[in-house]
């Protein structure tokens, strides 16, 4: 009865009382499975699983206990992510929550788990809020966040004296990452003469387009998430034609696919399977090929396995430990192997400071959709985000 | 005495076509007034402008003196002008007793009590039962209305209107469609009502030894004009109303009474 | 001026299309008067099967017709055994086309997955031609010329044969109309299908105007199919194509000279017709 | 002279009323049956149930010897049955014409020549002929409504009060128009215009609590004051 | 007629809803059932238009949406007090009947579908100006907020929205049985034979609107309290379809209809999504929701009440009384 709340607390204790605790650790993995977000979903969820192995060796167990993970489906509306989160605090009592692929779900997540002191590992939501104004001690992100695109995105593009143009979707995603890139951009010397916000559910973006070649940028920077896209009508409108460079985050395959109208565009990207050359990575593609009928793995797959193995990391340097103070300590600061090469959790907001790629859309044979080709790999400290909590 | 119920020139045009035209009457209290006419003639279209359900392109409406030309159908009903439809015009889903409750209540001035339950006002019951009664439907008072047939939606038309108590009560064809049988009933209720001697009733009806029976004064509206206006004598001995209006069967008809 | 004429083409070129989404629901709703929720999950299933045939067989046409079957196809199972119990309600339609809808986008995630799907345009529509400033869109006039045929086509099955009367009668007073030797439930079989139809074509037009189709684009769309429905005049063929180029239009100025109102154009444009001409733009006054 | 029409022991439900308990009468070819009784008795529902509108749960309707119980509605329509229902049945959004169009079966010569016949008879019809119907008065609504049953080549018309709401004038022009038609068309009559009724009438049938309770030649009613009195209430 | 007996069922379900937590001890449970609570707060607001007055709004999440960013913006801006929190709720009821006042004004004249559309236009231009007004929204992440300490504790938060429901539910059950809510009952079914009475069907209208509006408005507080969080989908359309769909599933114009359908729809949801994880076939369980629903209108055409209550009455008398929901059905909305 009236424990239950500060169950989680209790438990610690015994933990550290005890010298060999076998208890299973339990991981609380929320995701959408269904509605507009399934397909991130369902990448998270392939990642974490393989992270999982990974991590562990295939053993699925750290420091003596067991690691068993709970799964459930977010339907990316806020409320059933509170109820699923509840769920997995209270009935399952799990020791970590992990996800969620919508921002929204996820900022209604966030006060549970301070509420219930349990580490949350914030993959794959992208909103700067969450380890910005929203943030609370007991969040840790794996994900990149707006500005760390932003950045990315400047860094591929900005220079002394270029004019850039910004395209994006009239919302929060939109909003912020332009006013992050703008930040970068004008860092690096670049001159933003033109923000553009678009009815993210228009299906004719041809009149905001227009506006941008009366102003005749040097480039066109686009933030665009979502299906209904605005590529085909940059093509229409004969953009590169005039001189205007576009260049963007490359999103998943899927999307990917409707992005053959910007071929040889300059870009960024968070992840493409072949542009992180390491052990892991080179792991992770066999296993998932192997495993899904010779799938390769998507945008937010790594992610799902980096936060599988930051908890796995944290768990190894607390002998097991799942308590929350504890792990807080160990984590802050922390870095830890992933298919993107190193991570750190940066001390002030949690933020995993991360590798992105600057890259180039190019035609290849044999592939149905424009393939991300790397120009260079922005470094971690390249693309660190300004702290805002 | 001043009239209860006045028109000056009232006229009404729907897209070129004159439905009332310039028609200026005067009804003195509880009096009798019928209203004939050859279909089309505009006789409920002057009812719609009497009961505010329509504004008249041109002139006025008076009751009690005051001009009710531009007030709304609720504001007149509660002045004391009620009506009752041509064609029927019922709660089809409220039983019959909902129905006829509905107007006592509003008569009772009970519009905006929103915290009482509905039968701490039993009496209201009890009034339409009486009401029902009287137009012989008290036995299907728990049948939904549409599920009446014609002639008992008739009847139900004429009991809401009965309910409202107003002091004018204008009948559009309360007979139309109701058995022979039950027609010398009806007459009787509007007998009564005449004969208690404060109401005033405006009635059109196509039925004449009806309105020969009841009427004090008849007007005549042809093409939406007054054509005549006087007792059932003048009108019956007016040519154009007979040839026009009642037709070769009907002046043998009316001769005979 | 450049820009007008841009603006005016695109805009045009749009409203169009939203016609070619909306025509289907003016027989559906504006005719026949049934609240159909499940509109959206018609033209989403269009536009997925016709991009699935035209891939598989490298025919835009044999895409578009295929769309179309099958629209007609979904038409006649909906109607059959989802609408006909609830002609005339409202209330049991909402529901029950909203269950439908449901079904009806998920089974397309069953069917070709959750992701979405790139729709591109055949080699000879894509592209555009530019003339000083003004550029002119190949699949955007190919989209105002298939609008022009549609309208004219229901419009000649609307006031040369009985089948407008009949539809509109039998919404007013299905009884009679049966009285008078009409089956009308095959009529309205008939009528829904073929607004089923274009709902498909609708749907399968609209993947390469954007590029990309996907399960849940039945819904947003719908909603802008209501919408152009309602302020064009419950009913009113004619109102619908010109409601869906005022949206078009105002959508496409909008977000060029107000942007900040851009989000709010077709509510905007909305309240302001209905607030001004309460029974829409071509609707008989009520 | 051979029956047209031929009701027996018809019963009909409405949900769960068994409103009609036994309803039989025989229509003779080029006469008008005249249906009475009182509000409620079941005159609406048996034209009903013969339309199909509310079919018999029991007994048999024979229409030409055949048999249309459980046909649909509009099939029975299609046999040559005009229905003139006791509301009109207007389609009020649709104009005079537009009503009439949804009508007709056939445009031919007979058809138009049938309509102008009507439109004469009724010229207000002509007059407001593309105003919708739900604007036309009363009276105007049931011209429309008996105009839409005539334009038709039916054998059988079942006519629900067709006098109700006309002025006497306009129920002479109707009943004059019943009376040339009874050379091609017969007629079921449902009227409360004793003076209608009798004077087209050839036959009758007193329908009561849904049952035929007695029937004759309209002779014999016009002259028994006693059985008009017993089931009509009127002398 | 049978009310008492129905009076009794309501207060032993009540009474058996207030001592569960202390029975049973399942927190998701209780989550599940505030939530349940707060959408049947919901839907008996709009029941109180679409089952009583016979009209559909498709822009009622305008209201509910008002008073959740309400409270998220007054526990955020200022202290997350109890002082705070009432004064939230004051706002609310405020805002909710001067814009409930308002478009109703405004809206109310029109004709059913047009109407539908207008409140559709309007509770869109409330999306976009919480999506617009960031400095105080947050836009479309929206953002979370702390609450009051009388409201922390979930099982005291389950009896709040327990207390709330059984509140509005008495209170709505008076409205609706009054001989106001008798005339509501007149404007569903003829609206202009309502005029010529003598009531002013308008005002009526804007009465059951603003009662209405007021009332989801408490939806929404206790909506946003439940999350702790509040972002824009409280204006979207879909909290709109949800509340119609509970109203309707349930059975409109009969208020326990509305607590039943947001019952079955918050449970089957639930359960779907459990049975996901047993079976692969309720994997895409959405289409199992779907046929839900289609089923529900094949089997309970009038809704869950409605049709249990039509079979009761046709087995007891002959002549039906009232059905109300059934009412509404035969069209005009
Ligand atoms: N709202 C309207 N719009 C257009 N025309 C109308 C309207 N209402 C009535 N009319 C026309 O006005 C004329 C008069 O109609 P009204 O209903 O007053 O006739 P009436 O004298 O009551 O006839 P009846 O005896 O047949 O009921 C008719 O020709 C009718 O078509
Ligand atoms: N849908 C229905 N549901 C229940 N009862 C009905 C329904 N329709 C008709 N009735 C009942 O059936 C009986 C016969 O109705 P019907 O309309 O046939 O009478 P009628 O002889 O035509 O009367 P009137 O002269 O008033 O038109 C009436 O008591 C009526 O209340
Ligand atoms: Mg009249
Ligand atoms: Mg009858």
């Amino acid at each position: 009865g009236s424990g239950t709340e500060k169950s989680g607390g209790t438990e610690g204790k015994e933990g550290k009382d005890e010298p060999k605790n076998t208890e299973p650790i339990k991981i609380g993995v929320l995701a959408s499975q269904t509605g507009g977000l399934e397909a991130y979903g369902k990448q998270t969820l392939r990642g974490f699983e393989l992270g999982l192995e990974y991590a562990t060796g295939g053993t699925n167990e750290v420091a003596g206990r067991k690691i068993e993970f709970i799964v459930e489906d977010t339907e990316t509306k806020p409320e059933v992510a509170v109820q699923k989160a509840t769920k997995l605090l209270e009935e399952d009592k799990v020791d970590f929550l992990v996800g969620s692929s919508s921002s929204g779900d996820t900022l209604a997540v966030l006060p549970l788990a301070e509420e219930y002191e349990k580490i949350m590992i914030v993959e794959p939501a992208v909103a700067d809020s969450i380890t910005g104004s929203e943030f609370n001690e007991y969040i840790f992100r794996t994900a990149r966040n707006s500005s760390q695109d932003a950045v990315a995105g400047a860094a591929a593009i900005a220079k002394k004296g270029v004019k850039i143009a910004t395209l994006a979707p009239d919302y929060s995603f939109g909003r912020d990452g332009v006013s992050a890139f703008k930040e970068a951009a004008e860092k690096l010397g670049a001159e933003i003469i033109h923000e553009e916000y678009a009815d993210p559910a228009a299906t004719d973006f041809t009149s905001n387009i227009q506006k941008i070649m009366d102003q005749k940028p040097d480039y066109l920077f686009v933030v665009w998430a979502g299906a209904n896209s605005p590529w085909n009508q940059i093509a229409d409108m004969k953009v590169q034609e005039k001189g205007i460079k576009i260049s963007t985050g490359a999103p998943d395959i899927a999307a990917l696919s409707t992005m053959e109208p910007l071929i040889g565009m300059e870009g960024f990207t968070v992840y493409y399977h072949d542009l992180p050359q390491n052990d892991i990575n080179k792991w992770l593609v066999d296993e998932h090929k192997k495993r899904f009928n010779g799938e390769l793995p998507d945008l937010f797959t790594p992610g799902g396995m980096t936060a599988a193995m930051a908890i796995v990391e944290a768990l190894k340097k607390t002998d097991g430990d799942a308590d929350s103070k504890k792990l807080i300590k160990t984590m802050e600061g922390m870095s830890f192997d992933t298919p993107k090469g190193k991570m750190t959790f940066r001390e002030e907001d949690h933020q995993a400071l991360q590798s992105l790629y600057a890259i180039k859309l190019e035609k290849k044979d044999g592939v149905n959709y424009p393939v991300p080709v790397l120009i260079r790999e922005l470094s971690p400290e390249e693309t660190a985000p300004p702290v805002r909590n | 005495m001043t009239a209860i119920l006045e028109t000056k020139d009232l006229s009404i045009t729907f897209g070129g076509h004159t439905a009332v035209d310039s028609v200026s009457i005067s009804v003195p209290p509880n009096h009798f007034k019928s209203i004939i006419g050859p279909n089309g003639a505009g006789k409920t279209t002057f009812f719609n402008l009497l009961s505010g359900q329509l504004i008249p392109t041109e002139g006025q409406v008076f009751f009690k003196g005051n001009e009710i030309t531009r007030l709304s159908p609720t504001k007149r009903t509660r002045a004391g002008i009620g009506r009752s439809f041509q064609i029927t015009n019922v709660f089809p889903n409220l039983t019959v007793m909902e129905n006829v409750r509905l107007a006592v209540q509003s008569h009772e001035g009970v519009r905006y009590q929103m915290l009482k339950h509905f039968r701490s006002y039993n009496q209201f019951e009890k009034q339409a039962e009486e009401w029902l009664k009287l137009v012989l439907l008290d036995d299907r008072k728990d049948a939904l209305a549409r599920n009446l047939a014609h002639g008992e939606k008739r009847k139900l038309e004429i009991a809401m209107l009965l309910a409202l108590n107003t002091e004018v009560l204008l009948l559009d064809e309360p007979t139309a469609g109701m058995s022979l049988e039950e027609v010398p009933a009806i007459l009787d209720v509007i007998r009564k009502i005449k004969q208690r001697g404060d109401r005033t009733i405006v009635l059109i009806e196509h039925k004449m030894d009806m309105i020969m029976d009841l009427s004090d004064t008849i007007m005549v509206l042809f093409n939406g004009a007054l054509l005549a206006d006087g007792t059932p004598e003048e009108i019956m001995k007016n040519e154009t109303v007979q040839s026009a209006y009642l037709g070769g069967l009907h002046s043998e008809h009316a001769a005979k009474a | 001026m450049d820009v007008l004429i841009n603006l005016s083409l695109n805009g045009l070129a749009t409203g169009m299309l939203i016609f070619l989404l909306a025509a289907g629901l003016t027989l559906i709703f504006g005719l026949m008067d049934v609240l159909n929720f499940a509109h959206g999950g018609l033209f989403a299933w269009g536009a997925y099967s016709g991009v699935w045939i035209y891939t598989s067989t490298g025919s835009f046409f044999a895409g578009i017709i295929g769309a179309i079957l099958t629209g007609m196809v979904l038409g006649i199972v909906t109607e059959r055994w989802i609408i006909k119990p609830v002609y005339g309600n409202h209330v049991q339609q909402i529901l029950i086309t909203l269950g439908l809808m449901l079904v009806l986008s998920e089974m397309l995630k069953v069917i070709w997955g959750p992701n979405q799907i790139s729709a591109a345009t055949p080699d000879y529509l894509s592209g555009s031609w530019e003339f000083g400033g003004i550029i002119i869109i190949k699949y955007r006039m190919f989209i105002i010329a298939v609008g022009f045929v549609v309208f004219l086509a229901v419009q000649y099955l609307l006031k040369r044969t009985k089948i407008g009367l009949v539809v509109r009668a039998g919404v007013m007073n299905k009884e009679m109309v049966q009285s008078l030797g009409i089956n009308i439930q095959k009529v309205f079989m008939f009528v829904f299908m073929i607004g089923a139809g274009m709902a498909a074509l609708g749907g399968m037009l609209l993947g390469p105007y954007s590029g990309v189709i996907y399960a849940d684009m039945g819904m947003e769309f719908a909603i802008l199919a209501f919408i152009v429905v309602v302020i064009g005049g419950m009913g009113s063929f004619t109102g619908s194509v010109m409601a869906a180029i005022l949206v078009g239009l105002s959508g496409s100025f909008m977000a060029y000279y107000v942007p900040d109102l851009a989000l709010a154009a077709n509510m905007l444009l909305m309240a302001v017709v209905l607030i001004f001409r309460p029974q829409g733009l071509f609707g008989a006054k009520g | 002279m051979s029956t047209l029409l031929k009701l027996d022991q018809i019963q009909t439900f409405i949900g769960q009323y068994h409103i009609l308990q036994g309803v039989s009468f025989e229509v003779p070819k080029g006469e008008v049956t005249v249906l009475l009784g009182r509000n409620g008795a079941g005159k609406t529902t048996t034209l009903r149930t013969i339309m199909g509108l509310n079919p018999a749960a029991k007994g048999s309707v024979l229409f030409k010897g055949e048999e249309i119980k459980s046909l649909p509605t509009y099939t029975i329509a299609n046999k040559g049955i005009g229905y003139v229902p006791e509301d009109q049945g207007i389609f009020a959004d649709l104009t005079v014409e537009e009503n009439i169009k949804v009508a007709v079966k056939k445009e031919n010569d007979e058809t138009r020549q049938r309509l102008e016949w009507i439109l004469d008879l009724f010229p207000d019809l002509k007059k407001f002929w593309n105003k919708p119907g739900g604007l036309l008065s009363g009276g105007q609504k049931q011209m429309l409504s008996i105009a839409r049953a005539y334009v038709n080549n039916n054998e059988l018309l079942l006519i629900d009060e067709p006098s109700k709401g006309l002025a006497p004038i306009v129920v002479e022009k109707v009943m004059e128009s019943i009376q040339q038609m009874k050379e091609k068309t017969t007629i079921i009559l449902v009227e409360q215009n004793f003076m209608m009724a009798s004077t087209i009438g050839d036959s009758f049938y007193i329908i009561d609590d849904g049952r035929t309770v007695t029937n004759g030649s309209m002779n014999v009613l016009r002259e028994d004051e006693e059985m008009r009195r017993k089931y009509l209430g009127i002398a | 007629m049978f009310s008492n007996r129905m009076n009794v069922l309501y207060l032993l379900a009540a009474v058996f809803l207030a001592v569960l937590p202390f029975v049973y001890d399942s927190r998701s449970m209780l989550i599940l059932l505030s939530q349940v609570f707060i959408f049947a707060v919901l839907a008996m607001s709009y029941d109180i238009l679409l089952g009583y007055t016979g009209i559909v709004s498709f822009g009622h999440a305008m209201f509910f949406g008002i008073g959740a960013y309400t409270v998220g913006i007054f526990m955020k801006r200022f202290e997350p007090e109890t002082s705070y929190f009432l004064l939230a709720v004051l706002v609310t009821i405020l805002l909710t009947a001067v814009v409930s006042y308002f478009v109703g004004l405004l809206t109310l004249r029109l004709k059913s579908h047009f109407y539908a559309m207008l409140t559709l236009a309007f509770a869109g231009l409330f999306l976009v100006l919480a999506e617009k007004w960031r400095t105080v929204t947050y836009g479309n992440d929206g953002f979370t907020f702390r609450v009051p300490d009388f409201l922390k504790d979930r099982t005291d938060f389950y009896l709040i929205c327990l207390g709330s429901m059984v509140v509005v539910f008495i209170l709505l059950k008076r409205f609706t049985n009054s001989p106001l809510g008798k005339v509501l009952l007149a404007i569903r079914e003829n609206e202009q034979r309502t005029e010529s009475l003598g009531y002013s069907v308008l005002q009526y209208k804007v009465i059951a609107s603003v009662v209405s509006g007021v009332i989801a408005g408490i939806a929404g507080i206790l909506y946003a309290v439940s999350l702790r969080f509040v972002n824009t989908s409280v204006f979207t359309m879909d909290i709109t379809l949800d509340a119609l769909l509970m109203t309707i599933i349930g059975g409109v114009g009969t208020l326990v209809g509305a607590i039943i359908g947001a019952g079955i729809i918050e449970f089957s949801h639930h359960w779907l999504t459990a049975l996901a994880k047993v079976h692969w076939i309720f994997e895409r369980w959405i289409i199992f929701f779907g046929i839900i629903y289609i089923l529900a209108v094949m089997f309970f055409p009038m809704g869950i009440v409605g049709s249990l209550k039509k079979l009761k009455f046709s087995r007891k008398k002959k002549e039906p009384a009232s059905v109300n929901s059934d009412a509404v059905s035969q069209g005009k909305s």
